[in-house]
C-alpha cells in the first residue's frame, strides 16, 4: 500500500497495464511531450516511445474510430479525449460503433478500448470544461462506464477496464486529480467493474451517489452523525451496467433514500437509479426518493458564483440529508 | 504482351477475376428477385459496380490484408472468402448467417476468418476503423494493407476527413477506395462535392489521389495494384476514385424513376464492366461464348442452392437477440 | 376536420407554415426531387422550390450546422435527419451548440430550429434504421422533444415546434406514417409542446407511454376493459420538459403504475418519469412502478423472430397491464 | 503609390489598423497579468496573431458582415466593435460581459448588435455555422459575406470539411480564415496536418485556398479582399491561411516549455506583425516614434480604465444561471 494521488493512480495503471501487455496503447491530444493537458500521461512518452504514446490530430472521431479500428485487429487502446465535453464529436463512433461491434457481428468482433475523459466542475471550467457526460452513455446496451472515486479505485477500474473485452468509458474528475488521495495496493491491483462499494454503514437514511460527490457526502455524513443521524452511503462507482442489488439493499436498509449526483437531474444516472428502487423496494421506503443534483441548466457558468450555484457541496448535501431524515 | 499480363496477372487471374463478377451479379439479381417475391424484406445492390469492386479486390491478398468494404462491395466479400451460401443467408437472416447471424440487413459484410471488419449502416464510420486497424497491425509489425471502401456521398462526412489526415499524418497502409457512382441515393454528384472528384481530396492529406474508369476492371487493378504497393513500401495511403455507375435503384426500397432518366441508366448499362470484361477475355481468346454459358450456368446452379440452403434454413431463436451485448 | 395520415399531417404542417413564413424552409438528405425517403417532403419542391426544400450533402453534423447557423440568423430552418439512427454525427452540433445558444450568450442568440426525424422499429430496419433515440436527448437542457402520436397532434406540434423560439426535436415514428390516421383539424392547428394527453380515462391502473405503444396500449387497455379493469391511458406528446403535473395526477389517480416505451428500458425516458413519480407521489402509490420496455440491447435484430422478440405489441402490454391490475 | 495605398487603404485605415493591433495587444497583456495576479482565472492569448487578425477584419464590413470567429481572435472582435471594457468584463466574468453575462470563459465572442456569432469552445463547431449565416442570408436576398476562423489543428475536424464542402456546392458567401500558428497546444503541424498547408485543401471543395504570411498585415489584408470580393460577387468561398505564431502558451493553463524551445519562440518575437507593421507606418511617414508612444498611453489608459470599470462591475447573482435555458 502507499498513499497515491488520484491522477497517479491512473499513471500508475496506464503504466503497468503497458509493461504487462504490448498490446496496450495510448492515444490522444497532446498525450505526448505534454503529458495530457492534466500531466495524467506525463513521462510515459519517455518509457514507451511515440508509437505507443501517440499525439493525435485534434479530431475526436477519429480519435475512437481508430481506436476502435485497432482494437477490432486485437490490440487495448487507451483513447484520451481531453476534457469529456469534447467526447461529443465521437459520439457516433462510440455508440453506433464500439457498443454494438460485438452485437452486430453475433460475437465475431470485439472492440476492448478504454476511453478516458476528465469530467466535472468547480475548477472554473466554465460551459464546456466542466460538464458530467454519462447521461449521454449510460443508456446505452454495450458500453460500461466507471466514474472511480478514491486513488484506489481509479487504478483498479483503469486495470480492469483495460482488460475488459468490451468497450468501456472511464470517466474520471478533474477536481479529484490532485485533491484526492488514498491507499494504492502496490502491484497488480483491479476493481470489479459493476460492483458498487459501501463507504460508510448506517441505518437512518441511505445515500447514493458516485465521483467526487461520494467525498461531499462522506463530509456532510460526518455532520450528521454528529447531529445523531446515521447513514448509509452507497459508492455507485460504475454507473453502466449498474449494480442493482446493491442498490436495492441501501435502499432497504434504512427506507429514505438521496441520490445524489453533480451531473443535470433529469435523466441522469438517478433516474435510473431511483426507478430501480421504484420497482424492486417501493415497499421498504419510508420517504419519497429524493434527488439532489445539478439543476436543469446546459452547463456550469464561468462566473465564481454561478458555478457555486451550480456545484454541490457538503452543505447543500447535508441540508438534503437532513430533510430526509426528518422525513 | 496482354494488357493482364503487364499488370502481372495470369490468365487465370483474370478469368477468376470475371467469374467473381457474374458471381456477385447474380447473386444481386437473385436477391433482388427474392425481394420482390416477398421473401426478402431488403436488399442493397452491387449491380454495375463489380467491376470495380473486383478489380481492386484482387490487388488486395486475402489472408494477409484486412478490408473493410461498405455495403455495396460485395464483389470485394467474395474474393476475400465470403460464399454464395453465406450471401444467401444474410439475405435470408437466417442464423447461420456468418455476417451477424441474422441481426444486420445484408450488405453488412463482417468474418474475422476472412479479415472482413464488421460494417453498420451510418455509412463513412468504418474509415477510421480501417486505418485504425492499419495503425494497429504496424505496431504488431505486421505487413498488410487496409482497404477501405465508400461512396462519393460517404465522401462528405466528416469521418472521411479525420480518417484521411490521421492516415496521412502517420503513412498508414491503407487504401482509400471511393465508388463514386454518380448518386447518393436521389442527390446528383453535382449536389454532392463541391470539387470535381472525390480524388481531389488526397492533396489535402498529403498523399496521391487517383481517379480511374471504374468500368475498367484492369484499370481500376492497375491503381488499387501502385496503391497497395504504396502501402507496403511504408509509402503511405492512396485515395482510389472509381467512376462507376449504380444500375439498380439505391435499394429495395427505392425508386430511381424520380431522379433519373431511363436513357442515362440505359446508357450506362451499355457501358457495364461485366460486358467490357466479357469482351475482353474473349478477344484475348480466354474464353469462348460457350465457356462463358457453361461459367453462367454453373454460376446459376451455385446461386439455386445457396438460396435453397439459405430459405430452408432456420432463424436465430428471437431470445438469441438478448446474447453477446458483452463478452460472454 | 379532415381524416388524415400522420405522414401527411406532417407535410400539410410544413406546407403551411412555409406558406405562412418566408423563413421557414427544409434541408436534408433526399428531401428534394425524392420527397424524402419516406415521401414525407414530396411534392414540396415543385411548390416551394430548390432553395427552400434544399438537398444537403450526405453529412449529418453540417446538416445540424448550417440549420443552427440559419436559426441563429434568424430563419427557421427544418432539418431532416434521414433516420433518427444518423443523429449520431449531428451529436456535437446539437447537444454543444443548438442546445446552449441561448443559453452561453445570456439570451442574445436564439437558436429556432427543427430537427425531424424518422424513428422507430417493427420495419424491418435493423439495427441501424429501427432506433429509439430520445433517451440520447432528453436530459439535455436546452432541448426541447417532441414525439406525436396522433395524425392531429402530428400537425399541430410540428407547427408548435417551427414557431418555437428554440431548438426542438421531432421524432416521428415510421411505422405510423401510413398506419395511423385520424381527424386533423384543417388549417391552423397547434399543440402546445409541454402538455400530456390523456387519451382514456380509468381508475384501476394507469398507464404512461408516448410514440406507436400509445396505440398499443390502447388495443391492450380495451381488451382488459372487457376483463373489468378499467386504465387511465397518458400519452406523453412531449418528452423534454416532461409534463410533471400530468404524470403525478395520473399516477395518483389509480396509484398503480405502468410505463411504455419502445426504447431500450435502462436510462430511458420512463426513468425519469418513474424517478418524478417516486419522488411526487410516492405515498400514493399501490403497487412498484413498473417499466414495460425494450430490451437492454444494442438495437434491434433484422431477423423477423428477433425484431418481434424485441418490439412491444398489444399482447406484452397487456400481459403487463394484468400483472399490474393484480397487484 | 504606397502599398496600401494599392489596395485601397487610406492613411487613416493604417493608422487605425495598428491601433487595433496594440489594442488587442495591449489587452491581452493585460488580462495574462491579472491572471497571474490570482484575479481573473483563465485567458487564452491573441498575441502575435493579432496582425493577421486585424488585415482579416479590415476586409470584412462591420454592420454588413457575419463573423463567427475563435477564441483568439480577439483582433476581429474588436474591429467588429467590441472595446476595451467589454474585454475585460468578460475576462473577469462580470454580468454585464456582452458576449454572455460571464457565463463563458474570455475569448468566446458573441454580440447580436455587432454581428458577432457567439461562440463555444468544441473546436470548429462555428465553421458550419457561418455557412448557414451565408445560406440564410442568400435566401433572404442579404448581401454579406461570412467569415469564420480557426486553427490549423481544428482544420482536422470533421466540422471543417462538411462546412467547407457544403458552402462549395453552394457557392455560398464564406471566408474560411485559418491562423495557422505552427502548433495545437503542444502537437506541432508535422504532427497535425498530413498536407504542407491547410489551404491545400480547399481544392477538395472546389474553391481557391490561399496561404500568406500572416505577419504581413497588408498581405492578409489583400488575400482577404480579394476573398471578401469574390463571396460578394457570388462566386463562393475562400480558403485563406495565414500563417503566424502563437507567443504566449496555448493558455494561461499551459506551459510551453516542454514542447518548444526558447530560441523558436524568441525568433518568432523577431518576426512580429506589430514590429513589421509599426516599422513600415513608420517607413510611410505615418506615424512618428512619438505619435506611436502617445498611441500606446492613450491604449494603456483605455485599459486601465476598463480594468477598473470590470474589476468593479458585479457579478450576475448566483440565480441568474437558472436564467435563459430557453426563451422567457
Ligand atoms: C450517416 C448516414 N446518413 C444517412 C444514411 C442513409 N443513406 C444510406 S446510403 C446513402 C447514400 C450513400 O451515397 P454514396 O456514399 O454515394 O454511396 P452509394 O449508395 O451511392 O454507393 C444514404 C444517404 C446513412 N446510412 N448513414
Ligand atoms: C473538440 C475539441 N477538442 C479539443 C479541444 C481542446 N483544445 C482547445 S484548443 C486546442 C488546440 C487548437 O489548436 P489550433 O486549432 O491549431 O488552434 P490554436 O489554439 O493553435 O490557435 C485543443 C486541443 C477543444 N476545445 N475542442
Ligand atoms: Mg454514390
Ligand atoms: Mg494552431
Amino acid at each position: 500500500m502507499t498513499v497515491k494521488l488520484y491522477i497517479d493512480a491512473i499513471r500508475d495503471a496506464i503504466q503497468e497495464e503497458m509493461r504487462r501487455d504490448a498490446s496496450v496503447f495510448v492515444l490522444g491530444e497532446d498525450v505526448g511531450v505534454r503529458g495530457g493537458v492534466f500531466r495524467v500521461t506525463q513521462g510515459l512518452i519517455e518509457e514507451f516511445g511515440e508509437a505507443r504514446i501517440m499525439d493525435t490530430p485534434l479530431a475526436e472521431s477519429a480519435i475512437a474510430g481508430v481506436a476502435i479500428g485497432a482494437a477490432a485487429y486485437g490490440m487495448k487502446p487507451i483513447a484520451e479525449i481531453q476534457f469529456a465535453d469534447f467526447i461529443m464529436p465521437a459520439v457516433n463512433q462510440i455508440i453506433s460503433e464500439a457498443a454494438k461491434m460485438r452485437y452486430r457481428s453475433n460475437n465475431d468482433w470485439h472492440c476492448p478500448l478504454v476511453i478516458r475523459a476528465p469530467y466535472g466542475g468547480g475548477v472554473h471550467g466554465a460551459l464546456y470544461h466542466s460538464q458530467s457526460l454519462e447521461a449521454l452513455f449510460y443508456h446505452v446496451p454495450g458500453l460500461k462506464i466507471v466514474m472511480p472515486t478514491t486513488a484506489a479505485d481509479a487504478k483498479g477500474l483503469l486495470i480492469s477496464a483495460i482488460r475488459d473485452p468490451d468497450p468501456v468509458l472511464y470517466f474520471e474528475h478533474k477536481g479529484m486529480y490532485r485533491l484526492i488521495k488514498d491507499d494504492v495496493p502496490d502491484g497488480e491491483h483491479t476493481v470489479p467493474i459493476g460492483k458498487a462499494a459501501v463507504r460508510r454503514q448506517g441505518v437512518d437514511i441511505t445515500v447514493i451517489t458516485y465521483g467526487l460527490m461520494v467525498h461531499h457526502a462522506l463530509e456532510a455524513a460526518q455532520e450528521l452523525e454528529s447531529e445523531g443521524v446515521s447513514t448509509e452511503l452507497l459508492d455507485l462507482r460504475t454507473v453502466a451496467p449498474l449494480d442493482r442489488d446493491a442498490i436495492v439493499a441501501a435502499a432497504r436498509k434504512t427506507g429514505k433514500v438521496l441520490i445524489v449526483h453533480e451531473d443535470n437531474k433529469t435523466g441522469g444516472v438517478g433516474a435510473e437509479v431511483s426507478a430501480i428502487i421504484a420497482e424492486e423496494a417501493l415497499f421498504d421506503l419510508d420517504a419519497p426518493i429524493a434527488r439532489l443534483c445539478g439543476p436543469d441548466i446546459p452547463a456550469m457558468p464561468f462566473s465564481p458564483p454561478m458555478e457555486r450555484f451550480y456545484m454541490l457541496d457538503p452543505d447543500k448535501i447535508a441540508t438534503a440529508m437532513r430533510r430526509l431524515a426528518a422525513f | 504482351m496482354s494488357r493482364h499480363g503487364e499488370l502481372g496477372l495470369s490468365d487465370d487471374d483474370v478469368r477468376s477475376m470475371y467469374r467473381y463478377m457474374l458471381m456477385a451479379r447474380a447473386l444481386d439479381e437473385r436477391l433482388w428477385l427474392l425481394n420482390r417475391a416477398g421473401k426478402i424484406p431488403f436488399v442493397v445492390s452491387c449491380k454495375g459496380q463489380e467491376g470495380a469492386q473486383v478489380g481492386a479486390a484482387f490487388a488486395l491478398k486475402a489472408g494477409r490484408d484486412y478490408v473493410l468494404p461498405y455495403y455495396r462491395d460485395l464483389g470485394v466479400a467474395l474474393v476475400f472468402g465470403q460464399t454464395a451460401t453465406d450471401v444467401m443467408l444474410s439475405g435470408f437472416a437466417k442464423w447461420e448467417d456468418p455476417n451477424s447471424g441474422g441481426r444486420q440487413m445484408p450488405g453488412h459484410f463482417g468474418s474475422r476468418k476472412h479479415r472482413i471488419v464488421t460494417g453498420s449502416s451510418p455509412v463513412s464510420t468504418q474509415i477510421p476503423h480501417a486505418v485504425g486497424v492499419a495503425l494497429a497491425a504496424r505496431l504488431r509489425g505486421e505487413r498488410l494493407v487496409a482497404y477501405t471502401s465508400f461512396g462519393e456521398g460517404s465522401s462528405n462526412q466528416g469521418d472521411f476527413h479525420e480518417a484521411c489526415n490521421f492516415a496521412g499524418v502517420h503513412r498508414l497502409p491503407v487504401v482509400f477506395f471511393c465508388e463514386n457512382n454518380g448518386y447518393a441515393i436521389s442527390v446528383p454528384v453535382k449536389k454532392q462535392l463541391g470539387c470535381e472528384r472525390v480524388a481531389d481530396r488526397a492533396a489535402g492529406y498529403g498523399f496521391p489521389g487517383v481517379t480511374v474508369d471504374g468500368n475498367d476492371v484492369l484499370v481500376v487493378y492497375a491503381a488499387m495494384k501502385e496503391a497497395v504497393e504504396r502501402a507496403l513500401r511504408g509509402e503511405g495511403p492512396t485515395l482510389v476514385e472509381a467512376l462507376t455507375y449504380r444500375l439498380n435503384p439505391h435499394s429495395s426500397d427505392d425508386d430511381d424513376r424520380v431522379y433519373r432518366t431511363r436513357e442515362e441508366v440505359e446508357e450506362a448499362k451499355s457501358r457495364d464492366a461485366i460486358i467490357a470484361f466479357g469482351q475482353y477475355l474473349q478477344t484475348q481468346g480466354l474464353l469462348s461464348e460457350e465457356a462463358v454459358d457453361d461459367l453462367r450456368k454453373e454460376i446459376a446452379q451455385l446461386v439455386d442452392a445457396a438460396t435453397a440452403y439459405a430459405e430452408k434454413a432456420s432463424y436465430a431463436p428471437p431470445e438469441e437477440a438478448l446474447k453477446y451485448v458483452y463478452a460472454e
